[in-house]
């Protein structure tokens, strides 16, 4: 009895059409909220904040990215490392060729070019489909390698290829403490994520669906494919390049463009699947299974068999235990781990009589 | 059903032990004022895990040497921690901040074993004090140490080593003035860390009037036929093999298609391996590299490594590799950083380290002919001699052949070209003090820079 | 019921997908050996879950069934695969046809005889069988299985079927988006095959007045149980059947109130 | 132009393609065989070529040597299916692809863990040298190695597109790619075929493997070489056996051509994104590749 929707009555359109219809899923997320903006700070030690959940909110925010155009709207696609560079650069450049730009009006605009990159290499995709699509999004991928990395110009004619980010300054607040850093990156996953719940929820959402489900039959009721999917790989690579921005700026603190390489468009597309295709929440499940399980895999192994003298057999062995791991769940819930939540739910709502 | 719970009960102590491991191992039994903690990165899996299994091999296997026949430095013992990294940037920033607060006084010092990771952590090393120590790679123009306090680019760097291979040409040659008209190709990755050679060939062409070609290898680099193709066109006198891993070893198989003597080219020391000579089989055979420690077992330390270390079963390689190139460049790191925890036990007393006291040790640091001596470690090592000024301390690379077999040390120490490479690094660096808005220190030329 | 030993019996089965979801609540029939059995229902009533259940195809589907037993020729199922059960004679042709877009129509048809031991002379006299049924196929060996019409690829589906000469085809929907014309025809051949080749069908079917025309017995499905069965002439005889499922409900609409009562009287024989 | 040049430089770029082609050879009998995408066959060439190594470097001779590493090739691609893959038949395909990427990292560690992550040099006896009767004819320089793998590709796939197109087990296999529910329904039996088609891909991933091995060292950048196969799999079609050659010879030689008469113009290194926007261009006008099966869409 937990878990049940009987008995909420909606009697307004507006409670309808709430982004969470169920008191209890309401309260869910007041509480991950309250975790996030209260708890999480105040108890977790700067090396989690540092090296867990500053790299998971901006790889739940990539991921998510990638969710939009290949869960919601069912385009493939292995570039978004390269548009998360695009990002990173562009707010690099912004930052540092105008004085006294604030810095999440930068972020956006960084966005947006980020979003006409996306856009220009979605054009394909009306012809393109499916597996063979990833080619022209991989081609995206090592053009943006190739031309960032051939032109010094983006990266501020400097030497070293590889360049520092500069401090993040917002209304002549020094984002520097690792605690603000944190909050810097949770305000933006948290606006962009509540944005995208709407956006998903609402006809161009729906269009997505539809284009995804059968992008023929689509057509015929009256949705023109090569708008929506544009739109998607607009919005999907708006989302990514802000993520790159927050990785360069806010983890990394430079900018280097092989940290944008083509496993790193590998990972989103693992966390997408991992987590679960089409669900949002689902992008954060998959980004924490696919950032944070080698990490906490290596972590288990230098607790256990101390932090000296590993034999490269056991640096191996996490790396099949990740392989396997990732098979097993494919084999438990092959639909994500969001899915895994939603048979949960569907249990409770049962319970405790399940038939 | 149970096969479900089990994974999320997996997933969720794993998630917990993650997150408390961090408390649990502070809680070392040993007393931590008796010892010395350092951090460790290494990469035993992926494509370059030679490197990142042999260099801190060496390292740990100094360590173990200094613990096992002298009980540590000053009674004090060398205590480490693994972190695998790898070579992906993001790991290494994990890695460091999973590091440096460990230990007694954190960690004292921070080798990042790969140059994204040296970008990386650059400016949080310099926030916590710890310094970033990049021996033979990193930020080359961190070299000027008044801009970046906590950056320490030791021996030679990238920018020297360049030089130091044209110095190694000319005398092939005949000569500086030889050089005029001579052609060069830099087969370079096309990468950060590969391009950063370029200005300072350009630099240097244009100061001898000889021809440079840049030549990029895209990445991953297997196959790099069209570029040799391009090669044989322009027909060099000698060609720069600036790569790493596997991308080292095609340039050899490739010139053995077309005829290219290999004795004509000239390896960055981080294509100067067994590892990048042996798959390359009898195409490799007179293929030089520029190195910046010995190679080789006849070196005493080497010998007491063996004897000590591997003798009592506290090897971290196998024992076949010790004497390698990465396994000596490791050992050559282990000198370098005791001898600076040993100078700082001077100035602050003997005990664990912090890494604002390494940094004034790093910064004094002075390791001449005697002292190599001294270790056992003649010829092995560079004199170093550093200064706020100068946080590359020598700049001087040596030259290796292969035979077929192992490495041959075909040259003594090589200077480079310290004032072309120093006007360089200064100028970048004051462009980088200029974007962070740091005002330099205030440091006098000293050592090999000093007006007299 | 016929007096024969059944060829398939499926003894108060039940089907839960995902772990979670109940599909079939105590499902019992049965196929005599040489019948033609009607499974009928409205969508969802869990007819495709059955056929599915008993051929083995469920496996692939996240679908497990936990109670009662299902008997093919008088042998427990319970520990074998999808092409065992073809090996033994039982082969599903599933709704929406499934041919492989890419083979040719005698390729698809080819596929059939996997099982086949018969030989390589068997298999093309098997093949001929099967033309000899389906002409039109002939016609068109070569083209692709993607580029032919529905009906095509529903005679498809069924000849590629009988090149594993079985003795229980399980047929899912073969009228599905289908002209009138096109479903007499199909079912036509279903009752040839049935009496020439004596191949017995399990049949499961939306257009109830179609299938009870040509099947010997019938079962009604409804949200996972089978509410009522009986000879196909009852069947359609019965009231409630004629006014839920042909269609011809007696002139006056009747009340709410009585719409369901065949269910009432049902649920408890259930 | 110097005529000799260009062709030297077109003919070195095929050959090289064909390397790529053997590697792209394995990825296209998976997914011939169930419409999926392996992620996982860079890793198969790195285990086959490694174990292969490691056998020779026992002592043993290698007819044995080969003969073992094949064995364990085969107990792989059973394992595989019984323990992956059967448990994945009739989902999303995206499901298996993501399969074969956690296969990957798990045979990325087996392999390494069990042999080690170091480099070996691996001797196969084929010099790579020049042809010296063609260099004395014409001027060119085309390796004595380059032709043998052309050989060895050329004979794959002859066998292998015979196997498809003419046997009984082949023609199970396209049935299956297409649908595995009804391949399952026909009694097609999905275990056995599968694993037979793994082994036949490890088969090739060591063909792949030790002629790469032999060319790079036998190390884990074996397992990057998938990444140059991904566009000749991709303008081939993914499922044609005889695309991934023809598709291997053009992008080897379109890149070749590319980088050396265009490359310098644009700073270099086009290489590595041209092989895509050739493949890209082709798609729009074909978009299942050269030699795919058409995309047959229906509403």
């Amino acid at each position: 009895m937990i878990y049940r929707e009987a008995g909420q009555i909606k009697t307004t359109y507006r409670a309808d059409m709430a982004i969470f219809p169920i008191t209890q899923d309401r309260i869910g997320f007041m509480i991950i909220m309250a975790v996030a903006i209260v708890a999480i700070p105040t108890l977790a030690s700067t090396y989690v904040l540092e090296a867990f959940m500053i790299p998971f909110l901006i790889w739940g925010l990539a991921a998510m990215s990638l969710n939009i155009m290949l869960g919601y709207a069912g385009q493939l696609s292995l570039g978004h490392g390269g548009f998360m560079a695009v990002g990173a650069y562009a707010a690099y450049n912004f930052a540092t060729r105008i004085p006294d730009l604030n810095l999440i009006v930068c972020f956006l605009l960084a966005g947006l070019v980020t979003a006409a990159v996306g856009v220009f290499f979605g054009l394909p995709s009306l012809r393109i489909k499916g597996f063979y699509l990833a080619v022209a999004t991989l081609a995206a991928q090592f053009i943006i390698e190739f031309v960032i990395s051939s032109f010094p110009w983006f990266a501020g004619d400097n030497m070293m290829g590889a360049v520092d980010t500069p401090a993040i300054v917002l209304f002549g607040w020094q984002v520097d403490e690792t605690v603000e850093r944190y909050y810097f990156v949770l305000g933006f996953v948290v606006v962009l994520t509540l944005l995208c719940k709407n956006m998903v929820r609402s006809s161009i959402g729906r269009s997505w669906m539809a284009i995804r489900d059968m992008d023929v039959a689509a057509e015929v009721i009256g949705i023109r494919p090569l708008q929506t999917k544009l739109i998607a790989f607009g919005v999907s690579s708006f989302l990514a390049g802000i993520a790159g921005a927050l990785y360069a700026f806010v983890y990394l603190k430079a900018c280097d463009i092989t940290s944008f390489d083509l496993f790193q468009s590998f990972n989103i597309l693992f966390m997408v699947i991992l987590g679960g295709l089409g669900s949002l929440m689902g992008s954060y499940l998959g980004a924490a299974f696919v950032m944070m399980l080698p990490i906490v895999l290596n972590l288990l192994t230098t607790t256990f068999l101390g932090g000296t003298g590993h034999s490269d057999f056991i640096a191996n062995a996490e790396h099949m235990v990740y392989g396997g791991l990732i098979m097993f769940f494919l084999i438990v819930e092959p639909y994500g781990l969001a899915r895994m939540w939603t048979t949960t739910k569907e249990k409770l709502r049962l319970w405790p009589f399940p038939h | 059903m149970s096969a479900r719970k089990l994974g999320l009960a997996l997933l969720a102590a794993g998630i917990m032990a993650g997150t408390l491991s961090g408390t649990a191992l502070a809680a070392d039994k040993s007393d931590p004022n008796k010892e010395q903690f350092v951090p460790v990165l290494v990469y035993r899996t992926g494509p370059f895990a030679a490197g990142g299994t042999g260099m801190p091999g060496g390292l740990l296997d100094y360590f173990a040497l200094l613990n096992q026949r002298d009980g540590g430095i000053n009674g004090i013992k060398l205590v480490w921690e693994e972190c695998d990294t790898g070579y992906k940037t993001d790991r290494g920033v994990e890695c460091y901040e999973r590091l440096k607060a460990k230990g007694a006084k954190g960690a004292p010092f921070f080798l990042p074993m790969s140059t994204g990771v040296a970008y990386a952590v650059m400016e949080r090393a310099h926030k916590d004090k710890i310094p970033n120590v990049q021996i033979g790679y990193g930020r080359t123009d961190s070299s000027d140490g008044r801009v970046f306090k906590y950056s320490f680019p030791m021996l030679t760097n990238y920018w020297s080593q360049s030089s130091a291979k044209l110095t190694y040409i000319a005398g092939r040659m005949g000569g500086h003035d030889k050089l005029k008209g001579a052609k060069i190709v830099n087969l370079h990755l096309k990468h950060p860390y590969g391009e950063e050679t370029r200005p300072v060939w350009d630099k240097m062409a244009a100061k001898y009037g000889f021809q440079v070609t840049h030549i990029p290898v895209p990445w991953p680099g297997i196959d790099q036929k069209s570029l040799w193709l391009q090669i044989r066109k322009i027909k060099p006198d000698f060609v720069i093999n600036r790569n790493w891993g596997v991308s080292c070893t095609v340039p050899l198989r490739e010139a053995a298609r077309i005829g290219f003597p290999r004795d004509r080219i000239i390896g960055v020391w981080w294509c100067g391996a067994e590892e990048d000579a042996i798959p390359a089989g009898k195409a490799a055979v007179g293929y030089i590299t520029a190195e910046f420690v010995k190679i080789g077992q006849d070196v005493p330390v080497i010998q007491e490594i063996f004897e000590h270390v591997y003798g009592n079963m506290k090897g971290n390689l196998s024992a076949a590799r010790v004497g390698s190139v990465f396994h000596n460049r490791g050992v050559v790191w282990g000198i370098v950083m005791t001898e600076a925890i040993r100078l700082a036990h001077t100035k602050f007393g003997v005990g664990p380290m912090s890494g604002e006291q390494m940094q004034w040790a790093l910064e004094n640091l002075k390791i001449d002919a005697a002292r190599i001596d001294e270790l056992g470690a003649t010829g092995l090592v560079p004199e170093v001699s550093m200064s706020c000024f100068d946080h590359e301390g020598g700049g001087r690379v040596r030259f290796k052949q292969w035979d077929g077999k192992k490495w041959n040390m075909i040259t003594d120490w090589v200077n480079s070209d310290e004032s072309l490479v120093r006007e360089m690094i200064e100028a970048s660096a004051a462009k980088y003090a200029k974007e962070k808005g740091i005002a330099p220190r205030d440091c006098p030329p000293t050592g090999r820079f000093a007006k007299n | 019921m016929s007096e024969n030993k059944p060829l398939v019996a499926v003894n108060n089965i039940e089907v839960i997908y995902d772990h979670v979801i109940l599909v079939l609540r105590g499902v019992s029939l049965e196929v005599p050996e040489g019948g033609i059995v009607a499974l009928l229902g409205a969508n969802g009533a869990g007819k495709t879950t059955t056929l599915k259940a008993v051929s083995k195809l469920l496996q692939s589907e996240r679908g497990e069934v936990t109670k009662g037993q299902i008997e093919f020729k008088g042998q427990d199922t319970k520990s074998l695969v999808p092409n065992q059960m073809v090996s033994r004679g039982l082969i599903q042709v599933m709704e929406g046809r499934h041919c492989f877009e890419h083979l040719s129509i005698e390729e698809n048809l080819l596929t059939g005889a996997y099982t086949n031991k018969g030989g390589r002379q068997k298999i093309r006299d098997q093949l001929e069988l099967v033309y000899s049924y389906f002409p039109g196929l002939k016609e068109r060996r070569s083209s692709l299985a993607g580029y032919i019409s529905g009906g095509e690829q529903q005679m498809t589906a069924i000849g590629r079927a009988l090149m594993a000469t079985p003795s229980l085809i399980l047929l899912d929907e073969p009228s599905m988006g289908l002209a009138p014309q096109l479903v007499e025809e199909i079912f036509e051949i279903v009752k040839r095959l049935n009496t020439e080749e004596g191949v017995s069908f399990l049949l499961a079917e939306q257009n109830v007045t179609m299938a009870l025309r040509y099947a010997d017995y019938g079962y009604i499905l409804e949200n996972g149980r089978v509410v009522m069965d009986g000879e196909a002439a009852t069947l359609a005889d019965n009231e409630d059947v004629k006014e839920f499922y042909l269609g011809l409900g007696g002139g006056e609409r009747r009340s709410y109130r009585d719409v369901k009562h065949y269910r009432r009287r049902k649920r408890w024989l259930a | 132009m110097d005529v000799v040049f260009f062709f030297e430089v077109l003919i070195s770029g095929m050959l090289s393609g064909v390397m790529y082609s053997l590697v792209a050879l394995g990825f296209v009998l998976i997914y011939k065989a169930s419409g999926v995408f392996n992620f996982a066959q860079g890793a198969m060439v790195l285990l086959a070529a490694l174990t292969f190594v490691r056998f020779l470097e026992m002592g043993l001779p290698i007819w044995l040597a080969l003969s073992l590493t094949l064995l364990v090739m085969v107990v792989l691609a059973v394992l595989i299916e019984k323990l992956v893959l059967s448990h994945l038949v009739n989902q999303p395909l995206i499901i298996l692809f993501m399969a074969t990427i956690g296969l990957n990292f798990f045979l990325e560690g087996l392999a390494q863990g069990v042999w080690d992550s170091q480099v070996h040099g691996l001797d196969l006896g084929i010099e790579d040298v020049p042809l010296a009767a063609v260099e004395e004819v014409t001027g060119m320089f085309i390796s004595v190695f380059d032709v043998v793998a052309a050989v060895i590709a050329g004979s794959l796939v002859l066998v292998l597109s015979i196997v498809f197109h003419k046997t009984k087990v082949g023609r199970a296999l396209r049935a299956v790619s297409d649908d595995h529910q009804a391949a399952m329904s026909v009694g097609i039996p999905l275990d056995r075929l599968w694993a037979i088609v793994w082994a036949i891909a490890g088969v090739v991933a060591l063909v792949a493997g030790a002629l790469w091995g032999q060319r790079l060292g036998v190390q884990f950048s074996l397992s990057i070489i998938a990444l140059k196969a991904l566009p000749v799999l991709i303008l081939g079609g993914f499922n044609s056996i005889l695309g991934a050659i023809v598709a291997g010879l053009l992008i080897g030689s379109g890149e070749k051509l590319a980088e050396v008469f265009l490359g310098p113009y644009v700073g270099g290194g086009i290489e590595a994104f041209f092989p895509y926007v050739l493949a890209m261009l082709i798609l729009f006008i074909r978009p299942e590749g050269l030699f795919g099966d058409k995309i047959i869409e229906r509403v």
